[in-house]
C-alpha cells in the first residue's frame, strides 16, 4: 500500500489535543514528594510518551499546546500551577526545553523499527540531556548561580527522571503489544518487516 | 451459605450532594436486577457493593463482610464487570490479563499459566490468548473482562450494563452466563445486574428500581419493570 | 478546566492584554538585569505587593501565589547558600519572585480569552511558517473539551484496578493510553463528520 | 424531492481483508434501521455515507451526491451523530459546541450566538449553555450532540446507536426525537438509525440486516427483526 507523506489530518489534530490532555491528567495525579524537596511529576512522563507514541512532529505538537494553555493561566502544570509566572520562574528552561526535548526523542524512537532500545535511548538523549541543556542554564542565570551549580542543582531531579526514562520504555513497548494502531503506520511497517521478514 | 447482600439506611453523598439517600434492602436472591433512570443512583449503589464508593451513612454487608471496613476482602468476594471492556484490560494480551487476576488472588506463579488457560478455554478464547487483547471484537472483549473478573472466583459478581453495544447473540451469551452459567457451574452464588435492557432484568430474581438516589420499588422484576415502563408510556 | 482569571474591575483588569503582556516584558526585563542590592530587591517585590493592590487582589491572593511558588523559594534558598552567601539568597529569591509574582498577576487579571486574542496577534507572522491561528485556537479548545474526558478515563482505569484487587501502578498508564488513543480517532471521526477541522 | 441513498456493488476493504461486500440496495424511505450482529459490518456501511470510510469497490449515494468524490459537500448533506457523546463534544460549553457546527455551515459570526441559543433552546438546554459540556448529564450529552449535528441542517441523518446507555426516558425521547421529529419538523428528510434496540428498528420504515459484511436481508422492520431473533431463539 502506498501512502502520501504525512498528511495532516482531523485525526491528527485529535491525537495532539488527547495527548495534551493526557500529559494534564498525569500532571493532576499530584507531585510525589521525595526526600530532598524536588516535586517530581509524572508529567515529564507523558512528554516522553508524546515523543515515543506521536513522533516528533504530532509529539511537539501536544507539548507546545501544553505550554499555550500554561500561558493563558489554566492550572495544567503539576499541583495545579499555570499562569505566566511560570515563564519567568527558575524552572522556565526546563519547561521550555520540553519541546526540543520532545522533537529529539521522537526523532531517535522512531527513526526505525519500534526497539526498546531506541525508545531508552530517545527517552534518555531528548527527555534528558536536552531538557537539562535547556533548563540549566537558564535556572542559572535566572537564579544567579554557575553553570555547576546550577548542574549540582538539578542533580535532584536526575533519579527521578532516570526511572521515567525505565517506565515509559517499558509503557511504550507494552502498548505497541496491546495496542499497535497507537503507533503512525510507519513504525508498525518498519516493525512488522523486521519482525517477520 | 449465602449471607445475602443488605444494606441499611446506605446513603452516598460526593461534593455536598446526596447521590444515595437511605437505601434499606435484604437481599438473599440469587440473581438481582438493578433498573432506573440516568443518574438515579444505580451504579453507584453498585458501587458500595465492594467499596470502589464508600458510603457517608448507614452500611452494606455482601456475602457475610462489610466494604467500607476490609476493602481488600470484599473485592476478593465481589467480582465487578463494568460496562466498558476495554477500561478492564488491563494487560496486553489475553492471557497475561488473567494472570494479572490470578496473582491478585494469590495463585502461585508456577500454577497461573495453566489456569490462565483454562479460564480462556471456557469462554472460547484459546485461540486469541496472546494476540492484542485490545484487536479483540468487542463482544470478545467483555468476555476476556468476564473471564478476568471470575478467574479469582469471587463469592459475589456485580455487572454494570454488561450487555451495552453487545448484539442479540453476544447480548443473550452473556446473559446466559451471568444467569445461568455454565457446564463448569454457576457463575457466583449471587449476581448483581445493573442494566437499561429490561429484557435481561427480566430473567432475575428480583428486581430493584432506584429514582432520584432512592430505592424507589423492589420485588417482582415482571411487576417491577411493568411499573417502570406504564411511567414513560 | 477553570482558569486561574479572577474576574474583577481595576484598572488592571481594564488594561488591554496587549499592554499588560509589553508591560510585563519591560517591568520583568529591568528587574532582572537591576544590579540589585538587598534592599532594591525587597523593595521590587514590595512594589509588585502595591500592584496586586491596585489589582483588586485581596492579601489572601497574594499569599496563595507566594505559597504556590514554594518550591522555587526552596530552591533559591538552597543553591544560593550553597553557592554564595545569604545576602545573595534573599536578594536572588527577592528578585525572582517579584518577577514571578507580577507575572501571576496578568493572569490573575486577564480573561483567558482576551489573552488567546493577543496571543493569535502574535502568531499572526507565523503564519508563514504554516502555523494557522485558527487550527491553534481550534486544538486548544479541544483540548480543554478533552482534559476532563480523560481524567474521567484515569478514573475508570483505577477503578477497574482496584476492582480486579490490583494496585494501579505505572502500569495502569497503558491502559489509560489505550482508551485515550480511541477515544482521539473517534473525536477525529467526529471533526470529520461535522466538517469542523479548521 | 428525496433522491434516496444507494449503493451499487460497495464493497469495504481495509488492511487486506474485506469487511463490506457487494452491498447493492435502494432506499427512497425516510426511516431506515439497520440491524446485525457485532463486527457484521453496520457501523461501516453507516459510515460510508459520509465519506468518513471509502468505498474501495462499487459506489454509494446519499441526497445525490457521491461521498467519495464530493466529501465535503457530502458531510454537508449528511449528519452523523455517533455513539460516544463524549467524543462528539468538540467544545468546551454547549453553546460553543453549537457554535463550532454553525462555523462549518458558513453561518456568518454575527449570527451564530443568537442561531446556538435558539438550538439549545429547541433540545430544552437553554439552561446549561455556558456550563462544562461534560458535566451534562448522559441524556443531556447525546442531545446535545444531536443538536450540534442538526445545527447545520444536513439533508439526512445517520445515528450509530444512538440510545446505547439511556434509560428508558432518554431513549424514547432520542427515537421519537430521530424517527418523528419535533415541532419544528422532521430532523432531516432521511434518518439512518444503526442500531441493537429492536424495539426502536422496529419503528423504522424498512430495515437492512448485515451478516458477515454482506446485506443479508431488507424488508419490513417488523420481519427483518422476528427473523433475526428466530436465529437466536
Ligand atoms: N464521583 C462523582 N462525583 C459527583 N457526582 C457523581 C459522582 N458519581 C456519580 N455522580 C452523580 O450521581 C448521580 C448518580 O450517578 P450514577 O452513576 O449512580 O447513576 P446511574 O443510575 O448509574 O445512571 P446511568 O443509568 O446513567 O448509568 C448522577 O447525577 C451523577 O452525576
Ligand atoms: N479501521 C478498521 N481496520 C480494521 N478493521 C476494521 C476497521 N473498522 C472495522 N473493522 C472490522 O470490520 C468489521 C466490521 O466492523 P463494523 O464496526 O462495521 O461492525 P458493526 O456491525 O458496526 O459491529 P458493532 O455492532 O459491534 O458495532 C469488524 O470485524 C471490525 O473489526
Ligand atoms: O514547573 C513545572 O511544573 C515544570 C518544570 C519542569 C520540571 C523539570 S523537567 C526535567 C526535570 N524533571 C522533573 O521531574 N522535573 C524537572
Ligand atoms: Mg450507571
Ligand atoms: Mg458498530
Amino acid at each position: 500500500m502506498t501512502r502520501r507523506p504525512d498528511p495532516w489530518e482531523a485525526r491528527d489534530t485529535a491525537r495532539v489535543a488527547v495527548f495534551a490532555a493526557i500529559i494534564v491528567v498525569l500532571g493532576l495525579m499530584g507531585p510525589i514528594p521525595v526526600p530532598g524537596l524536588v516535586p517530581i511529576t509524572a508529567q515529564t512522563l507523558g512528554v516522553m510518551l508524546a515523543g515515543t507514541v506521536l513522533g516528533w512532529k504530532r509529539g511537539a505538537a501536544a507539548v507546545v499546546v501544553v505550554l499555550v494553555l500554561v500561558a493563558i493561566g489554566l492550572p495544567v502544570l503539576s499541583g495545579g500551577r499555570g499562569g505566566l509566572g511560570v515563564f519567568l520562574g527558575p524552572t522556565v528552561g526546563y519547561l521550555v526545553g520540553w519541546v526540543p526535548g520532545v522533537i529529539v526523542i521522537g526523532l531517535i524512537a522512531q527513526s526505525g523499527a519500534l526497539r526498546w532500545w531506541r525508545v531508552a535511548l530517545g527517552a534518555l538523549v531528548g527527555g534528558v540531556l536536552v531538557i537539562y541543556a535547556f533548563g540549566i542554564p537558564a535556572q542559572a542565570v535566572i537564579a544567579d548561580l554557575p553553570l555547576g551549580g546550577a548542574a549540582i542543582a538539578s542533580a535532584a531531579f536526575l533519579p527521578g527522571d532516570i526511572i521515567k526514562v525505565v517506565l515509559c520504555t517499558i509503557l511504550t513497548m507494552s502498548l505497541y503489544r496491546a495496542y499497535p494502531p497507537a503507533f503512525p503506520a510507519r513504525v508498525r511497517a518498519a516493525r512488522s518487516r523486521r519482525t517477520t521478514g | 451459605m449465602n449471607e445475602g447482600i443488605s444494606a441499611e439506611g446506605l446513603g452516598v453523598e460526593i461534593d455536598g450532594t446526596e447521590i444515595l439517600h437511605a437505601v434499606t434492602v435484604f437481599l438473599p436472591h440469587r440473581r438481582i436486577a438493578v433498573i432506573g433512570a440516568n443518574g438515579a443512583g444505580k451504579s453507584t449503589f453498585a458501587r458500595t457493593l465492594n467499596g470502589l464508593v464508600r458510603p457517608t451513612s448507614g452500611r452494606v454487608t455482601v456475602a457475610g463482610l462489610d466494604p467500607a471496613r476490609e476493602p481488600r476482602r470484599a473485592r476478593e468476594a465481589v467480582g465487578f464487570l463494568f460496562s466498558s471492556p476495554d477500561a478492564q484490560i488491563l494487560m496486553p494480551t489475553p492471557s497475561e490479563d488473567i494472570a494479572l487476576s490470578l496473582k491478585a488472588a494469590g495463585i502461585p506463579r508456577a500454577d497461573r499459566a495453566e489456569r490462565a488457560a483454562a479460564e480462556l478455554a471456557r469462554f472460547g478464547l484459546t485461540g486469541h490468548a496472546d494476540q492484542p487483547a485490545h484487536s479483540l471484537s468487542g463482544g470478545q472483549k467483555q468476555l476476556l473482562a468476564l473471564a478476568a473478573v471470575l478467574a479469582s472466583a469471587p463469592r459475589v459478581l456485580v455487572a454494570d450494563e454488561p450487555t451495552t453495544l453487545l448484539d442479540l447473540g453476544n447480548a443473550r451469551r452473556m446473559g446466559d452466563l451471568l444467569l445461568d452459567g455454565d457446564e463448569a457451574g454457576p457463575v457466583a452464588e449471587q449476581v448483581v445486574i445493573v442494566t437499561h435492557d429490561l429484557e435481561l432484568a427480566a430473567r432475575c430474581d428480583v428486581a430493584l428500581r432506584f429514582s432520584d438516589g432512592r430505592l424507589a420499588e423492589q420485588g417482582d422484576p415482571d411487576e417491577v419493570i411493568a411499573r417502570y415502563r406504564a411511567e414513560f408510556a | 478546566m477553570i482558569s486561574l482569571y479572577r474576574p474583577g474591575t481595576s484598572p488592571l483588569h481594564r488594561l488591554p492584554a496587549g499592554a499588560k503582556l509589553i508591560g510585563l516584558a519591560v517591568l520583568a526585563l529591568a528587574a532582572s538585569l537591576w544590579p540589585h542590592t538587598i534592599w532594591t530587591a525587597l523593595g521590587t517585590l514590595v512594589a509588585v505587593l502595591a500592584l496586586f493592590v491596585l489589582g483588586g487582589q485581596p492579601p489572601s491572593v497574594f499569599w496563595r501565589q507566594l505559597w504556590a511558588a514554594k518550591w522555587i523559594i526552596v530552591l533559591l534558598v538552597v543553591t544560593q547558600l550553597l553557592f554564595s552567601s545569604w545576602q545573595a539568597a534573599i536578594t536572588v529569591t527577592a528578585r525572582v519572585l517579584a518577577v514571578v509574582l507580577l507575572a501571576a498577576l496578568v493572569t490573575l487579571t486577564t480573561r483567558m480569552g482576551d489573552l488567546l486574542d493577543a496571543l493569535e496577534r502574535a502568531l499572526g507572522p507565523l503564519r508563514a511558517l504554516g502555523v494557522e491561528p485558527a487550527r491553534v485556537a481550534f486544538v486548544l479548545s479541544l483540548t480543554i473539551a478533552a482534559i476532563p474526558v480523560i481524567a474521567g478515563l484515569a478514573r475508570q482505569v483505577g477503578d477497574a484496578h482496584r476492582a480486579r484487587g490490583v494496585r494501579p501502578g505505572p502500569h495502569a498508564i497503558v491502559t489509560l493510553l489505550v482508551l485515550a488513543l480511541r477515544h482521539a480517532d473517534d473525536v477525529g471521526d467526529a471533526i470529520t463528520a461535522r466538517a469542523a477541522h479548521p
